[in-house]
This record gives structure tokens, C-alpha cells and sequence, in this order.
């Protein structure tokens, strides 16, 4: 249905591979591989949210990493605003660092447990905005808390001393901190309960209309990409089977492994 | 687990080719050689001295000196000792076995104390007997083996009841078989326990712990309910489960041993390995230095491979990793 | 980056220690090994003031004196006075009622309190004629009770400082090999394995003399302290790259990464304060192992030298056949000393660990 | 029950494999048994050695300890003590020592002549003599021994007796039973030096000699799988060796000497010499009842007194030892090979001045060494050579008494003087301070340090104690030369003066505070050189004594050895050994052969 216009293409993904060496034999020399992702191409376009949906071990997270250069790319390219990204240097990388963030799966282990809140959200602030003084980045890290729906008084505490969703929501401050464009967001809310996951998608997609962001939502519910994505990507064993917008996946899946999870979603009969 | 094995194994010829490097230059820093102690005696000529330093191979430099070994050692040759102008092979034999018997012996010693005193301190958790059993096992820990070596051998000095030091006693040429055997067992004794006392420690400990786990493990309630007898359930049922992961410890321990001795040797004049070292080393004799420590090193990874397999072959469920 | 690790570290490990402080005191064994410890330490900063006399002072005519019996008379504390009636036997009597006063707080051989104050006040003395031997002397009549007191010094720090050593090289280089992985890891790693595998005890001995003839016996406890700390890194390095190489893959590892954060903040930021507790427990538990290895080596005569003196070398010289024999006591006290030390360095890094584990469990 | 049961456990799974190894291996190792030796017994030579002693009994076995280990019976390698006692048990030599009366007496060669120039000695064989194994002794095995020592493909210390002047002795058969030695230079000690030359059997050796694998033969390995190789011309052979752990000796049947009642010596069946580990663990043995006999150190008489009585033994006061110690400095005044002195040259400067190091031997409180180190169990000593060598030493000597005052007053005439604090200061301003060095394995050196270092406080002197390594030392001592003072003893066989050459004589590598040089350094130097040289080629005893006598003189006067004390010598023994005839040096029981125990 939609075809998508080249220029307002944020960021494309051609070919990619990513595979891990394996050690086996008795000198353990690099005989095999993982294919963890082998040979994905997708787009995502400005403002919009690319729903990632596939099974664990299914190459997505990996697919998240490579493009914060947390997951080494063996082929392919990736382009952010039409420039190669892969193989920059981190130097030259450095910029793309503000422009994309990430959302981490685990809201305990996600935030160091020795920092306060205000250390944590500050973090990316001292990377990127070395000029701000204290004062100044206190104020946005208040500003931050109460975007998120916390209180600014939370703001020198420990994340033990959050809920899940409490945390969750610490991480979106921080990965809003440095106003990014592009947000991949790497199964925020499979670890929390699921009154906490819908307040989380909610906050995530009235962020996304305030602030003009872009999602790469990966997940490995359905239910959950159905309701943010725009469009929708399915893996498997690093392969992407499907695409399509996610209204048509919904509707008439083509791929068998597609209706599988389809099948698998709990839908609540309409009557 | 053949691989295994053998990848196991090959590790040994960088450690050993290291090692060898590494004591080797280390024996080069130290002032002096085999033939300085000579130096000082009076009636030996210096050309004697010259053309003793040419006889060991002390004049050429010290590289060449290293490969010269190196290329002996490969074809299985580890030279001669200076001190005992014999091969050093015919030297280390009887040492190692004296090493390994003693090793051996306080391993023993150490698990029929240790086992059943970690399984009562297990069952009667938190009873006097436990609590002074814990003490004690902090305690034994606590003392340096050489410490507990001279207060043996004071024991022994005041007594009479046990050999001082030694492997046998000055008569054992004329003794009968069976006294002989007697002889080197009462010699046994002591360093034994001097060893064998640190590990029981641990291995009580070891012991307890793995009980009271399967005390509480899910095949216990299960013969309980069936009202199997408490005495049966402990000894046929726990026991054996609390067992197994130490059987495993045994190749580590031979392994710490093997090194860990090396004191009491010295201390009670047992004429192990760790003494032959020793000696050697203080009269930097080099050969003997550098086979010894290559011994000791082999034995320490065959103790760990032991170790390993035991644990494969005991628990089914542990596989040889692929990443280790 | 001192602010940084100022600001996010430095406080939280001070908050957790006193939690843990705290903890400890409320436990009787901790507590008891604390104020044991802290009698010992105590007694080995303050060892000029508390020993009456130096390590070297001798008295050639009361060699192997027994310890000197203390009573009560006219109103305040005497000590026993001693006849040599065999110089060649080492033996020694008491004549009845021969005995003089103990002064507390006299004057006595001039030292610097805390190695700054010129002072010459000591504990207890007696009169300059006489001699107090709490637990006797050696050969050449020099008091085992202030040699002890002294010697605590070298034993007692000796630990502290090579421990220091160990975790921070450990620290360096097992963080670092953790936290880059590849390469650099796979080298430190060999290295690290390679110093392990070696029989410690050989590869330290070996090391002792090749690296004697550089130092005197000035030096030599720097040189044990050197050679303990780089035989004792490797498996505290080995231990420290696994944990690091755990909280490396970690979220808020990665998330820093996501950011942009340089590698050496996060090392410092996120990896180091979530060791700190386990550095703690694994400090405190090794530092027996440390004192040992003195003692060892000085009992083996490779470790500090006379006139100094250590634990290790008064145990070494109690061996000596004549002390052995003649008295056996003499040789108890420093291996007691060392036997206390250890035992109270191992209750209370076990309880430090019942202490923290739970916590760093949840 | 619990132990029954949990080594059930581990049997039941069949592991009880592992246990039967070492059980096996002990089995082994107590069965393997010592060869069975099979002696031809020969009659009683025709010349043997009558012993004028009381004739005593049969049988016995002689326990004894050694701290060292054994590392050859081959005459030709032996350097050390522990080799050369055993092969003293094993071979003969044309002359023997008695102790007791200082003097050579006949060996091998039941007499000699020496010729009118005093270079020829013509040396008597005794007929009828055999060794162990049955086969005839003979002037060949002399001339093959001496043609072995002499040999350059084997390399050897007796070579170094042997040669005298730079040039060797040679060698005459006159027959079977007569040999003729030709010294180069009339030479003093020619007799007892020929004493300690054993003599080899040709019958079992000329093929290794030939083939130049001599110095292989009679290796500890032979002695430990081969003993019966090991022919002997002594009172013992070889009966067993077990490294670390014991030497057997059993006695020699063919042995060419007998008492005044004919039989034939010696009378022990057997010695055993048990290893261990140090000197401690040697009187720690003996006092348990365990070895015989045992040198007994000062510090530990007393406590190894107290069981005399239940292990039925005596010590035995021999009175001062012949071993000494003593302090120097280093008189170097030499460069390395960095061109940097030796010695800093203010302190060389101290070091090099008679007047300091006089002072110095004043500041020391002897007597106090003795008290406290030695248990009063020793004697201050002055000259270079002990009290004990009773037919050497000179007790005339210049003597150094402790006296603090005197030692002062001799620094400050020297032109040193002392600050406020009582520090010591040479005329250039340096404080006098000094390192001295020595073995950390010898603790009564170590003790005897920290008492000179008290000592010379009092002098307002700074010493820096070094504790070493013996070998860190040796080099130091004798190579690179960087060092300030040092600590060491010396001790003397026989005492005869020839073997302190190398200590007296300016060339001398002994020499310690100034060894080797070229030409004597100082007048009072080259006449030690010159009466050193007086004394060696004379055969007058009275002569030699003066000449010798001399030496100690200087070395009294000039200090370059700083003498402390001599130990006492200690003996211990079971009661029931006999004809022990203890001399005032050397080892207690030297004429073993006439050694009889009075229980079986």
C-alpha cells in the first residue's frame, strides 16, 4: 500500500550480515559460524515506527545492536540520512550517538544500581553537552522525570527504589536526554507486567508526537508491535520473512511463520 | 573428550617452554653459579675451576646454554645434575613417588576424617558439635604448615612415639619386609597429618554444605513420605549425593598438594620433591631446577585433567566445554 | 574522571561501608575479630611506645632469659630480678624477694611518636640496671616481647600494602581484558594462566634470588612485598575479568556504550563501584595468604633479614635447635601471633561475605 | 560407622582401583632388597699395619649423620666434605695422619727414605695386601694413580697438591713393591699432602682411562645401583647408597690392618651414615639416641646433655675448635670495570689505616661474643692461627682487649673526632659508617654481627648489616669486590702452615681483604709473602715454627683479619664405643678402623 518516499527515509538497512565466529576442535580455530543476522534490508522512515517482531534468538536484538556499533557488522551498510554509518570510525561516529539512543529490554539491569537517578539520566549529558554546568543539567534531568510522569523528587534516588515501569521510564529519560531523532527501542516492555507494559506504550507513543521521533520497536509479541507500528518486520532465524505495513501483516499474513505467531497473540473477541 | 584431552595437554608445551624461559633467566640473575661455593675452597685451582665451567657448559652465554638444554630435553634427555653427577631422570623417580605417596596418604587421611565429620556436623546443623567442628576447622586453616611441622616434630623429639623426619629409618637395609613396610608407613605418619590437617578443614566444610543441600533435595521429602527410615535415608540417599561433587575435588587436590608441600618437606626432612627443588635451587643447580619445576608443573595440569574427568564421569550432566 | 568517579563512585562505596561496618559490629565474631585486629594494628603503629625496648638493644649476660614473673608489692607492680647460675646452660633463678618497680609511662630510649614527635616516654619501664622480658629474650639478650611488637609492623603491613598491589593490578588488568576483550584479553589471559599454573611457591623462591642481591636488607621488604604482589594478581586479575566481563554485558553497560561514553569512565564509573564489594571481601580474605607468604619466606631465611624483625624470622630462628629445645615457649609467640592474625583475617572475610552476598544477589 | 560406610561408598563405585597404586608401590618399594656381596676373603698380609692399641671386639654397627649429600665416590671429582669422608672410608693412600700426635705415619707404604737433597722419597709397599674384591695390590696401582691425576683430560683437585712450583712430581717403579716420588723443589709438606692422595685400582679402572671416561666412573649412580663396582682399599666397602636418605658401609674383609692379637681390623660390621637436612637435625638426631657419635655446637651443649644419661652417651670437651672467625675490610684499592673504585676511596682510606682498624679490634667486646653467642663455651681469639693447633700457633701475639676508652682514644689520634651526638667523623667530615656483610645461613655469624654492630656504636660507628646469600657472597667476595667489610670463618685441617698460602700470601686467592695482587701492596705484606715461602722449603720443624710465628706477629699487629673467637669443639658419643682417641682437631673418631663397640 504505502510506497515509501526515498527522501523521507531516516534510516536504511542493505544487506546486512552479522555472524559470530565459533571456536571448535582442538586448536579451536574458527570453523563455523552463527549467522546471527544474514542478509536484512529495511528502511525506516522519519516518524514512524518499525515494529521488529520475531522469537527469541531470532536476530533482532542483534539487528538493534549493529546499528549503535554495539554488534560488529561482517557485510552490508547501513545509512543514516542517506551516509554510511558502518564502517565510520568512532570518532566520526560520534554525532550519530546523540542522534540515536536506545531503550534497554531490562529496566533492572539496565540501570547501574550504584548510580543515583540524576547520575543516571545526567550520563548522556556529560558526553554530549560537556559545556552544560550543574545547575543546568539538573534542571533538565527534572524536566526529564516529569516528562516521563516522574516526580523530581525521585531524583537522587537509587533505581532499587522503583517499580519496573518506574524504571522503565528513568531509562526513556535518559535516552530523551540528549533529543534524539531515532529511538530504537529493544523490547522495552516484554520484561514488565502488562497494566505496566500498555502505560509504557502510551508514554512511548505520546513522546513519539510531542518530540517528533522515530521508533525501531523491536519485540517479540505481536500484540504489542500491533499497536504502535506503522510498519512491521518479521524475523526469523536472522532472516527477515515478512514486511509489510502492519495493518496488511495483520489481515493476511503471508508467511507461514507469521501466522504462527499471529496465531499465538491472545486477542479479545470483539463481542 | 579425547579432544579434550589432547587440547588439554597441548597446553602444556607453552606453559612448560615458559616456565623453563622464565626459571631459567631467573636463575641467571642470581649471582654466582653451581661452581661458586668451589670458588671458596682453597686447594682448587683456578685452571680446575676453568675447566669445570667448560665441562657444564657455564662459559657459553646464556642463551646458547638455554637452547643447548632444549635441544637435549626434546629428545628426552634433562641432562645431569652437578650436584649429583647423575642424570637428573634417575634423580627424580624415587622423588616423585615419595611426593605422590605422601600426597596421596594425607588426601586419604584427610577425607576419612573430613567426610564424616562434615556429614554429622551436617545433621546435627547448628549443634555444639557443629559449632566447636566449624571452629576447629577455622583454626586448622589458620596454621602455617611449617608451624605445625615444628610443633609435630617437637611432639615427636619429646615423646619418642614417632620417627623424626625422613622417608626410613637409619636400620631399614637390615630390616624384613614387613618391618620395612611398618618403618615407612610410621614415617608416613606425621607429615601426613601435618598436611592432611589444613585440607580436612575445607573439605568438612565442602562436605557439610553439599549434605545440608541434599538434605533439603526434593528426593528426601519423596522418601520420607514414603517413610523410608531417617538412618537410610541419610546414608543411601544424601550420602551419596553430598559425595560425588567432592570425588571430583580429588584432582585438585592432589594437584595442591603436589605444590603446597613443599615446606613440610623441607621442615620434616622428607626427601620429596618440593625438598629436591629446594636444594637445588640454593645450590643453583640448574638442571635439576628446571626438570623438577617441569615435573611439578605437568603434574599440576595432569591433576586438574584428573580432576576434570572424575567430574565428567561422576556428574553425567556436566560435558566437556567446548569454551574453557 | 576523579571528579566523576568523586561524584558517582566515592560516596556510595562510603555509604556501603558503613553499612556494612555497622553490620559487622553487630555480630560477636565480627566484632571480636575487629577489636582484635584493630589491638594488633594498633599495637604496631604505636610499636615505640608500647615496646620498652629497640629490636637491637642486647644484654650479653642474659641471653635466653625466661619470661620475667610480675607481682604485686608495696603497693604497685614489681618485676622478678633473675640469676644466671649456669651461663652455659641458659638457666636462670629467682631469689626470693629480689624484684623492682615497674614505671608506667618513664622515659626510656628516644623515638619519634608516629614517626613525627620526638619522645622518649614509653609504656612500662624498669630501672636502667635491670630488664623486663614479658616473654623472655634470645641469644644475644634482646627482648622477644618488643622484637614481637615490632615485628608485628612488617608482618601486619605487609599484608595490607601487597594486597593494595594485587587488587589494583588485578583490577587494571583483569578490568581491562574484560572489558575490551579480543586480543589484549587473550594475551593478559595466557600471561595470567601462566602465572597461575606455576607452582607459587617455586616461581617465588625463584624470584627471591634472582631479585636478593639488588636490594639490602633494608630493601628486602619491599622486595617481598613486590615479589608476593606479582605471583598474587594473576588470579585476582582472572577473577576480575569474568566479573567485569559479566557487568560488560550488562544493560547499563551497554547503554553507556549506546551513548558515547569512553571506555575508561565506564570502566571506572559503572565497572569498579559494582566490584567494590566483592574486591572487599576478596581483599580481606587473602590477606592471610599474604602474611603466610612472609612468614614463609622468612622462615625459609629468603624473607626480611636480621636486625629486622618479622614473625616469620623469629619462627625461623626459634628453630634453631638450642631455642627449640631450651625454650619451646619462645617459639609459640610469634607463630600464636600469626595463627591469631590469620584466623581473625578468615571469620571476618567470611562474615563480610555473608554480609554482602545476599546483597549482591538481588 | 559413617567412616565404614563412606569408604564403602567409594569402593562400591569401584574407584578402590586408586587406592591399590600407592599400596602397591610401597610393597615394591620394601622388597626390593640390597645386593648380596660375595667376598674372597684374603689371608692377613705378610706386612700388615699393627695396630699398638688394645685389642677390642668384633662386631657393631656405627650410626652416624651428614648434613651434605653424598655426590661422588670418584677421587678425581670429589670438591666436597660429604664425598671426600666417604671415599676417606673407601680408599687408602701411602701415608696416613694421626691426629693425636700431628704427624705422618705410614699407609700403603708400610716406610719411606727420603734422599740427601730432600727431593726423593722412597716409598716401601707392604706385600700381601688386597683389595676388597680379591685382586693383589701392587706399585701398578700407584703409578696408574698418579698418572690419572696427572692427566689433563681429567681434570682434578689432587692435581693442585701435586703440583708444587708450578711443576709435577714424577713417578719411579722401582718393582713391585717399591716407588720412587721426586718432588721438583724441596717442599715441606710433601708427606702429609701425599696422605690424602687415594690411591685407585688400576685393575678395575685402566679401561675408563683409557677410553677418558674416567670422571663417569664411581658415580653416586654407580654407588646406588652398581656398589660391588666400587673396590675398596680401606677398612669399609660400599655395602648400599639410597640418595637422600643413607649410606651403607660394611667392613672390608681384605682391610691390611690387625691388632696386636691378630685380628684383623677393623672391628665394626657396619657404618650407616643417615642423611638429613642440616646441622640442627644432626644433633637433634644424636640426642635422641639415634647416631653414635656427633660434633656438638657450643649453643647446644646443654640441652643435648640432659639425655646423656638415657641414651647413654658422653660429650666430650675438646676445648677451643681450629675453626675461626673474623672480620675485614676490603683493602682494595682497585677499579671495576666501569672504572669506578671498588670501594669508596674516603672509606678505602679508613679501611687501608692500621691505627682504625686497631680501634676497631679494641671496640669489640669478645669476651660478650663468647657469654652470649657461645654460651661462655669459647675463647677470645688473637693470633691467625687457633689455640687448638697447639703445635703452630703463637701465644705471644700482640692482644686487642675490649676497651672503649682505648679505641677512642686511638680514633682520635688517628685524626678522627666525634660530634656532639657521639658520631664519628674522619679529618674530611664523613661520618664513619660501614656495611657489613655476611652469611645469613650461618646464625652464629649473624649473631656475632649484631653484637659488632652494638659493639662498634658505642664507638659513635654506623654498621649496616647484610645478611646474604652464601654464593652472593662468594662473588662478592671474590669477583666484584663491592663490599665494605665482611664477616667469615675459615677453618684449618691439619693445621699445617703450607695450606694457608693462598690466605698469607699477597697473590694468594684467599687473600680476602686484597686478593690476587700483582705485587705485594705493603712492606709488611711482602714479608708475610717472604717468610710464607721460608717455611714451605724447609724440612726443619723448629725453623718453620719461627717463620710461621713471624706471620701471626704481623697479622696481629696490622689487623687485616680482625679476629673474633673460637668456639669450643664439642664431641658427643655413646658410652660404648672404645678406643676413642679424641685429638685436639680434626674429627673425633679419625681412627676408625680401631674403633670396637662393648655391646653387640
Amino acid at each position: 500500500m504505502t510506497e515509501i518516499i526515498p527522501k523521507n527515509t531516516l534510516l536504511e538497512v542493505r544487506n546486512l550480515k552479522v555472524h559470530f565466529p565459533v571456536l571448535t576442535g582442538i586448536f579451536r580455530r574458527k570453523n563455523d559460524f552463527i549467522r546471527a543476522v544474514d542478509d536484512v534490508s529495511f528502511k525506516v522512515d522519519r516518524g514512524s515506527t518499525v515494529g521488529l517482531v520475531g522469537e527469541s534468538g531470532s536476530g533482532k536484538t542483534t539487528i538493534g545492536r549493529s546499528l549503535v556499533k554495539l554488534a560488529p557488522v561482517t557485510e552490508g551498510s547501513i545509512l543514516y540520512e542517506n551516509e554510511d554509518i558502518t564502517q565510520m570510525s568512532t570518532k566520526s561516529f560520534f554525532p550519530y550517538r546523540k542522534k540515536i539512543q536506545m531503550i534497554f529490554q531490562d529496566p533492572y539491569n539496565s540501570l547501574n544500581p550504584r548510580l543515583t537517578v540524576y547520575q543516571i539520566i545526567s550520563e548522556p549529558l556529560e558526553i554530549h553537552f560537556i559545556e552544560w554546568d550543574k545547575t543546568r543539567k539538573r534542571k533538565r534531568v527534572e524536566e526529564l522525570l516529569q516528562k516521563v510522569g516522574l516526580e523530581s523528587k525521585h531524583i537522587d534516588r537509587y533505581p532499587h527504589e522503583f517499580s519496573g515501569g518506574q524504571r522503565q521510564r528513568i531509562g526513556i529519560a535518559r535516552a530523551l536526554a540528549v533529543e534524539p531523532e531515532f529511538i530504537i527501542c529493544d523490547e522495552p516492555v516484554s520484561s514488565l507486567d502488562v497494566s505496566v507494559q500498555a502505560q509504557i506504550i502510551n508514554l512511548l507513543q505520546d513522546l513519539q508526537e510531542e518530540l517528533a521521533l522515530t521508533y525501531l520497536f523491536i519485540a517479540h509479541d505481536l500484540a504489542v508491535i500491533e499497536h504502535i507500528s506503522d510498519y512491521v518486520l518479521v524475523m526469523t532465524k536472522g532472516k527477515i520473512v515478512e514486511q509489510a505495513t502492519a495493518e496488511s501483516i495483520y489481515q493476511s499474513p503471508q508467511n507461514n511463520y507469521t501466522k504462527s505467531l499471529l496465531a499465538a497473540v491472545p486477542h479479545l473477541s470483539t463481542k | 573428550m579425547i579432544p579434550f584431552i589432547f587440547r588439554r595437554l597441548f597446553t602444556l608445551v607453552p606453559l612448560l617452554f615458559g616456565i623453563t624461559l622464565l626459571v631459567f633467566f631467573l636463575m641467571s640473575l642470581a649471582p654466582g653459579d653451581f661452581l661458586t661455593p668451589i670458588k671458596q675452597q682453597r686447594d682448587i685451582s683456578e685452571e680446575y675451576i676453568i675447566e669445570l665451567e667448560k665441562q657444564f657448559g657455564l662459559d657459553k652465554p646464556l642463551y646458547q646454554q638455554y637452547f643447548l638444554w632444549l635441544k637435549s630435553v626434546l629428545t628426552l634427555d634433562f641432562g645431569y645434575s652437578w650436584t649429583y653427577k647423575v642424570p637428573v631422570t634417575e634423580l627424580l623417580g624415587n622423588r616423585i613417588l615419595a611426593t605422590f605417596l605422601l600426597s596421596f596418604t594425607s588426601i586419604t587421611f584427610a577425607w576419612v576424617i573430613a567426610i564424616p565429620m562434615g556429614v554429622l556436623a551436617a545433621i546435627y546443623q547448628n549443634s555444639i558439635f557443629d559449632r566447636l567442628s566449624a571452629s576447629l576447622a577455622y583454626a586448622a586453616l589458620s596454621i602455617p604448615e611449617f608451624f605445625l611441622a615444628i610443633v609435630a616434630i617437637y611432639v615427636a623429639a619429646q615423646t619418642g612415639w614417632f620417627p623424626i623426619g625422613g622417608f626410613t629409618s637409619i636400620d631399614y637395609e637390615f630390616m624384613s619386609k614387613s618391618s620395612r613396610l611398618i618403618d615407612i608407613v610410621s614415617h608416613l605418619i606425621l607429615p601426613t597429618i601435618v598436611i592432611g590437617i589444613g585440607s580436612i578443614a575445607s573439605i568438612m566444610r565442602i562436605m557439610r554444605a553439599n549434605f545440608i543441600d541434599a538434605i533439603r533435595a526434593e528426593f528426601v521429602i519423596t522418601a520420607r513420605a514414603k517413610g523410608v527410615q531417617e538412618g537410610i535415608i541419610m546414608f543411601k540417599h544424601v550420602l551419596r549425593n553430598a559425595i560425588n561433587p567432592l570425588i571430583s575435588s580429588f584432582g585438585f587436590a592432589l594437584s595442591a598438594l603436589l605444590s603446597g608441600s613443599l615446606l613440610v618437606e623441607i621442615v620434616m626432612n622428607y626427601p620429596g620433591l618440593g625438598q629436591l627443588i629446594y636444594q637445588s635451587l640454593l645450590r643453583e643447580d640448574q638442571f635439576v631446577v628446571l626438570a623438577a619445576i617441569m615435573m611439578s608443573c605437568t603434574l599440576l595440569v595432569i591433576g586438574n585433567l584428573i580432576a576434570d574427568i572424575i567430574l565428567a564421569w561422576s556428574d553425567p550432566r556436566i560435558r566437556f566445554e567446548r569454551d574453557t | 574522571m576523579h571528579g566523576l568517579i568523586h561524584e558517582s563512585g566515592l560516596s556510595e562505596i562510603l555509604k556501603m561501608k558503613q553499612n556494612i561496618l555497622k553490620q559487622l559490629l553487630n555480630r560477636p565474631l565480627g566484632f571480636t575479630c575487629i577489636i582484635i585486629l584493630a589491638i594488633f594494628y594498633l599495637c604496631a603503629i604505636f610499636a615505640p611506645f608500647i615496646a620498652p625496648y629497640t629490636t637491637s638493644e642486647q644484654n650479653l649476660k642474659k641471653s635466653y632469659h625466661p619470661p620475667t614473673g610480675i607481682i604485686w608489692k608495696e603497693g604497685r607492680l614489681h618485676v622478678k630480678i633473675y640469676k644466671n647460675i649456669d651461663p652455659t646452660a641458659a638457666k636462670y633463678e629467682y631469689s626470693f624477694g629480689n624484684s623492682v618497680p615497674i614505671h608506667f609511662f618513664a622515659k626510656g630510649y628516644p623515638y619519634k611518636f608516629l614517626g613525627l614527635i620526638p619522645s622518649d616516654r614509653h609504656l612500662f619501664q624498669v630501672d636502667r640496671d635491670n630488664k623486663i622480658y614479658l616473654l623472655g629474650s634470645d641469644s644475644t639478650g634482646r627482648d622477644t616481647f618488643s622484637r614481637l611488637v615490632y615485628g608485628s609492623r612488617i608482618s601486619l603491613s605487609i599484608g595490607l600494602i601487597a594486597i593494595s598491589i594485587t587488587m589494583i593490578m588485578g583490577f587494571i588488568v583483569g578490568g581491562l581484558s574484560g572489558y575490551y576483550g579480543g586480543k589484549l584479553d587473550f594475551f593478559t589471559m595466557r600471561i595470567v594462566e601462566f602465572l597461575m599454573a606455576i607452582p607459587g611457591l617455586y616461581l617465588l623462591l625463584a624470584l627471591r634470588s634472582a631479585l636478593a642481591p639488588y636490594f639490602d636488607s633494608a630493601q628486602m621488604f619491599f622486595l617481598i612485598v613486590i615479589i608476593l604482589a606479582s605471583i598474587g594478581w594473576a588470579g585476582t586479575a582472572r577473577i576480575i575479568r569474568g566479573m567485569s566481563l559479566s557487568i560488560r554485558s550488562r544493560q547499563f553497560v551497554l547503554a553507556a556504550e549506546s551513548m558515547g561514553q569512553s571506555s575508561i569512565i565506564i570502566l571506572f564509573k559503572h565497572i569498579l563501584p559494582n566490584l567494590t564489594s566483592y574486591l572487599l571481601v576478596a581483599a580481606t580474605l587473602s590477606i592471610p595468604g599474604y602474611i603466610l607468604g612472609e612468614a614463609a619466606l622468612s622462615f625459609l631465611g629468603l624473607g626480611i633479614q636480621e636486625p629486622s624483625a618479622s614473625w616469620g624470622l623469629m619462627l625461623s630462628q626459634a628453630q634453631n635447635m638450642k631455642v627449640f629445645m631450651l625454650n619451646f615457649w619462645w617459639l609459640l609467640t610469634p607463630g600464636l601471633a600469626i595463627f591469631i592474625t590469620v584466623i581473625a583475617f578468615n571469620v571476618l572475610g567470611d562474615i563480610l561475605r555473608d554480609i554482602i552476598d545476599p546483597k549482591m544477589k538481588a | 560407622m559413617l567412616l565404614l560406610y563412606s569408604t564403602l561408598q567409594i569402593f562400591k563405585k569401584g574407584k578402590w582401583a586408586l587406592y591399590l597404586l600407592p599400596v602397591l608401590w610401597l610393597y615394591l618399594a620394601s622388597c626390593s632388597k640390597p645386593p648380596i656381596r660375595h667376598f674372597i676373603q684374603r689371608a692377613i698380609p705378610e706386612d700388615s699395619h699393627i695396630i699398638s692399641h688394645n685389642p677390642g671386639k668384633r662386631g657393631g654397627i656405627l650410626i652416624q649423620s651428614e648434613a651434605g649429600e653424598l655426590a661422588t665416590l670418584n677421587p678425581l671429582v670429589a670438591s666436597d666434605a660429604s664425598s671426600s669422608s666417604a671415599i676417606g672410608l673407601l680408599l687408602s693412600s701411602l701415608t696416613s695422619y694421626d691426629w693425636v700426635k700431628s704427624e705422618v705415619i705410614p699407609g700403603l707404604a708400610k716406610s719411606w727414605d727420603v734422599s740427601e737433597d730432600q727431593k726423593t722419597f722412597t716409598f716401601h709397599l707392604r706385600k700381601g695386601v688386597f683389595w676388597s674384591d680379591g685382586e693383589p695390590f701392587s706399585a701398578d696401582d700407584i703409578i696408574f694413580s698418579y698418572q690419572c691425576y696427572y692427566d689433563d683430560r681429567f681434570p682434578n683437585r689432587t692435581k693442585f697438591f701435586l703440583t708444587i712450583d708450578g711443576k709435577p712430581c714424577k713417578i719411579k717403579k722401582i718393582d713391585d713393591y717399591t716407588v720412587n716420588i721426586i718432588s721438583p723443589e724441596v717442599y715441606a709438606p710433601f708427606l702429609s699432602f701425599v696422605a690424602g692422595i687415594s690411591i685407585l685400582p688400576k685393575h678395575k679402572l685402566k679401561n675408563a682411562y683409557k677410553e677418558g671416561t674416567l670422571l663417569k666412573e664411581w658415580s653416586i649412580s654407580t654407588a646406588k645401583n652398581n656398589p660391588e663396582k666400587i673396590v675398596s682399599l680401606g677398612p669399609f666397602v660400599l655395602h648400599s647408597y639410597r640418595p637422600g636418605e643413607r649410606i651403607v658401609y660394611a667392613r672390608n674383609p681384605n682391610y691390611y690392618a690387625i691388632d696386636r692379637g691378630g685380628t684383623r681390623l677393623p672391628y665394626i660390621d657396619y657404618i650407616i651414615d643417615k642423611m638429613v637436612s642440616d646441622m640442627n637435625a644432626m644433633t637433634v638426631v644424636f640426642a635422641q639416641g639415634q647416631t653414635d657419635t656427633e660434633t656438638i655446637r657450643p649453643g647446644d651443649v646443654a640441652w643435648v646433655k640432659r639425655s646423656a644419661q638415657t641414651h647413654d652417651f658422653k660429650i666430650i670437651d675438646r676445648g677451643p675448635s681450629s675453626s675461626r672467625t673474623f672480620i675485614w675490610f676490603n683493602m682494595n684499592p682497585g677499579n671495576n670495570s666501569d672504572g669506578k673504585p671498588y670501594v669508596d676511596p674516603h672509606k678505602s682510606k679508613w679501611f687501608n689505616n692500621k691505627t682504625f682498624r686497631q680501634a676497631i679490634s679494641h671496640g669489640i667486646n669478645r669476651k660478650g661474643i663468647v657469654e652470649g653467642v657461645l654460651f661462655g663455651r669459647g675463647v677470645p681469639q688473637h693470633s691467625s692461627v687457633s689455640v687448638a693447633n697447639k703445635k703452630w700457633h703463637n701465644p705471644n701475639v700482640k692482644r686487642y682487649d675490649f676497651n672503649t676508652k682505648k679505641a677512642r682514644d686511638l680514633l682520635i689520634g688517628a685524626g678522627f673526632y666525634y660530634n656532639d651526638r657521639n658520631e664519628l667523623f674522619d679529618s674530611d667530615n664523613n661520618r664513619i659508617s660501614f656495611k657489613l656483610q655476611t652469611n645469613k645461613e650461618n646464625d652464629t655469624r649473624t649473631e656475632m654481627a649484631t653484637i659488632f654492630k652494638e659493639n662498634m656504636h658505642m664507638l659513635g660507628i654506623e654498621v649496616i648489616l647484610q645478611f646474604i646469600d652464601f654464593n652472593t657472597l662468594v662473588v662478592k667476595i671474590s669477583d666484584t669486590f663491592d663490599y665494605d667489610a665482611s664477616l667469615l670463618g675459615l677453618t684449618s685441617g691439619t693445621g699445617e702452615p703450607a695450606s694457608g698460602m693462598d690466605v698469607y700470601s699477597s697473590g694468594g686467592r684467599m687473600h680476602m681483604w686484597y686478593p690476587q695482587q700483582k705485587t705485594p701492596a705493603t712492606n709488611w705484606e711482602a714479608r708475610i709473602d717472604e717468610l710464607m715461602q721460608l717455611q714451605l722449603t724447609t724440612l726443619d720443624i723448629e725453623q718453620r715454627r719461627e717463620y710461621y710465628f713471624e706471620v701471626q706477629e704481623i697479622m696481629a699487629e696490622q689487623q687485616p683479619f680482625i679476629h673474633l673467637v673460637t668456639p669450643n669443639l664439642y664431641s658427643g658419643i655413646k658410652n660404648k664405643w672404645q678406643n676413642v682417641n679424641a685429638p685436639s682437631l680434626g674429627g673425633l673418631i679419625w681412627n676408625i678402623d680401631e674403633i670396637w663397640s662393648l655391646k653387640k
